[in-house]
């Protein structure tokens, strides 16, 4: 699996391309936690427009990172989700602590949006 | 059963791939829409990673596959390890249940396949290893 | 020594002739530009062919020819994933989103097959490559080759067509492309007229043509 | 080898596009060009047809398939039924020869496996049986 990194201001942005199975995870999410590192970022958001297929590997993947961020003053996002990534991720509950957008753009103006208030 | 397939391959991560391109070759023959294709392959996926994972420890063996149309647009899918086994199924199928100690398993495998899957039956025994069955029905509803 | 290499070679062009006009199909160059690479192929293969080994000529000269053919195209960057898959991942991904928003549901493979016009196998074939892909180059290039959607230009892959030939287009296709032979040659085998010979490949290429192409 | 399949089939023609898609599937692990996953597909498709025309007579029979790379870019496949035989291979072998008494067989198999694969391989004993099998070199691999 591919990622591209993309950092808008606080905000690290992991678009991802492929296939995320349990194969793919190990180094998807060590490659996300040095990209959060190295841009001391404090907010992140996951882009699956591109990502043609996931297992429950994304669900542990997704809140490990949820967990690794842990405090209060972060944000996570998930944007572009295709209808079986969906299912799969309401499924483990993630969207009652996550929140989804269309688009990365929009994710990052309510983050800023967060901040200012 | 003529169209009936058996597949047999190491139980390693890196074959995860494999077992949801074969398990898509076999169910593509009963023209499924393309959103039961995914269901399928997922849930396969678990089943492989599953016994890759937990039934051998990471350390590979073999897994066996079994592909069968029980009606022309019902299809059943074994997975066979020949690993650990499991202790409580009733307590593995559980959402958010896993062994794993680390952060990474989430405990949704069986959940995952459990709601892709119309059935599934999971026969499991410690020290002599596990055989998931599933079973779907493609919708023909649409009259094609 | 250096005369019988110049006599191998002489003898064999045919073979790089045959060779390069397959492989022009596939990949759609030029066939002249493939047969002067394919000479250096045949030259390789003269060089270090061991008759005592059994093999025919033909048999070990082949592979060399389209091997140097394919790995100086593949150094121009004519083949990765060939454009054909390419499209076809974009083409069926459009499909699938089209139909899916006209209908409510998500398409059958043999409807996205009738919606695209290739077949089941092909659409299916495009899904799994479309899950493989693995860098966001070969993405991109996916919807670009489906913009450009130059069909008639679409590579015409003769060994997807072989099966479905007729019974004597299929051997006269095979003698002639894969076995190297001159129509004469063919007609004299398969006990029918040279006129004939041609006719039947002009027939079978334009079947395959049709039958892969959309 | 990790990378290891073995599959089993009834061999039956209408079991030929399913074992092509299986040769996809496994082949499609090395990043193949689509010309020559379309030869290879056509060689096994060949193989397989014979194994069913052929070799169990349209009665039906098992079929056994095994995938292997023999390196990083190079796939081995072996196809084997367990049918008639093959009296003389080396007659079996060349363009145009075929047992076949009617009209639909061109005797070109053989031909087309050989032209499309590396390397082929026939093993066969009447009343036991035949193998087939067959290498490619992916040239894909390297440089790109
Ligand atoms: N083939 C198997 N052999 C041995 N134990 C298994 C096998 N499959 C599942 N288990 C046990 O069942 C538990 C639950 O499995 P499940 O797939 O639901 O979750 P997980 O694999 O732990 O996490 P996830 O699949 O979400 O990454 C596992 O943690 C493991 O203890
Ligand atoms: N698996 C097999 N078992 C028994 N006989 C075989 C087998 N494969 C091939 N043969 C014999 O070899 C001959 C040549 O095979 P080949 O595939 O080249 O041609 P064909 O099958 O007769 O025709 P075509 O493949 O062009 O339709 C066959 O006619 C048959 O007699
Ligand atoms: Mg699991
Ligand atoms: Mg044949």
């Amino acid at each position: 699996m591919e990622i591209i990194f993309n950092v808008m201001g606080n905000t690290l942005i992991a678009e991802l391309l492929g296939e995320l199975d349990h194969h793919a995870a190990d180094s998807v999410r060590q490659r996300i936690d040095s990209a959060l590192d190295n841009y001391r970022a404090q907010n992140l958001v996951f882009d699956f427009n591109k990502v043609t297929f996931m297992d429950s590997s994304g669900i542990g993947m997704i809140l490990g990172r949820y967990r690794k961020m842990g405090e209060k003053d972060n944000n996570m996002a998930i944007v572009g989700c295709s209808k079986p990534i969906r299912n799969i991720l309401n499924m483990a509950g993630v969207f009652s602590i996550i929140d989804y957008y269309n688009t990365a753009e929009e994710a990052v103006e309510v983050f800023d949006r967060k901040e200012v208030s | 059963m003529g169209k009936e397939l058996k597949v047999q391959l190491e139980g390693i991560l890196e074959n995860q791939g494999l077992a949801r391109a074969i398990a898509a070759a076999y169910v593509s023959q009963a023209d499924p829409t393309v959103e039961e294709l995914t269901e399928v392959k997922t849930a396969v996926s678990e089943a492989f990673s599953n016994a890759a994972i937990h039934g051998y420890g990471m350390k590979g063996g073999t897994v066996n596959m079994e592909f069968a149309f029980t009606s022309k647009d019902t299809v059943m899918i074994k997975i066979m390890d020949k690993g650990v086994g499991i202790e409580n199924i009733a307590m593995a199928m559980e959402p958010l249940y896993t062994t794993d100690t680390g952060q990474n398993r989430s405990g949704m495998g069986f959940t995952v396949m459990e709601s892709f899957m119309d059935r599934i039956k999971v026969d499991s025994k410690p020290g002599e290893g596990t055989a998931v069955t599933m079973i779907k029905k493609l919708d023909t509803y649409y009259g094609i | 020594m250096e005369s019988k290499l110049e006599q191998i070679v002489a003898e064999n062009t045919g073979l790089v002739k045959s060779v390069a006009l397959r492989l022009s199909y596939v990949y759609g160059e030029e066939t002249e530009d493939l047969i002067q690479i394919g000479y250096i192929g045949l030259i390789k293969a003269a060089e270090r062919f061991e008759p005592e080994r059994g093999l025919k000529f033909s048999t070990y000269a082949v592979p060399m020819i389209a091997g140097e053919i394919r790995s100086q195209l593949r150094d121009r960057g004519a083949i990765k994933m060939s454009r054909s898959i390419k499209s076809d991942i974009a083409v069926v991904r459009r499909a699938e989103a089209e139909f899916a928003a006209e209908t409510g549901r998500s398409p059958k493979l043999s409807e996205l097959a009738q919606k695209t016009g290739l077949t089941p196998e092909r659409v299916t074939q495009a899904l799994q490559a479309a899950d493989a892909v693995k860098s966001f180059e070969d993405y991109e290039k996916a919807d670009l080759a489906a913009d450009e959607e130059e069909r008639n230009v679409m590579k015409m892959d003769i060994a997807a067509g072989i099966e479905s030939l007729e019974l004597k287009e299929r051997q006269v296709v095979v003698l002639r492309y894969y076995r190297d032979m001159t129509q004469s040659k063919v007609a004299e085998i398969l006990g029918i007229s040279q006129v004939q010979v041609c006719r039947l490949e002009k027939k079978a290429l334009k079947n395959m043509a049709k039958k892969v192409n959309f």
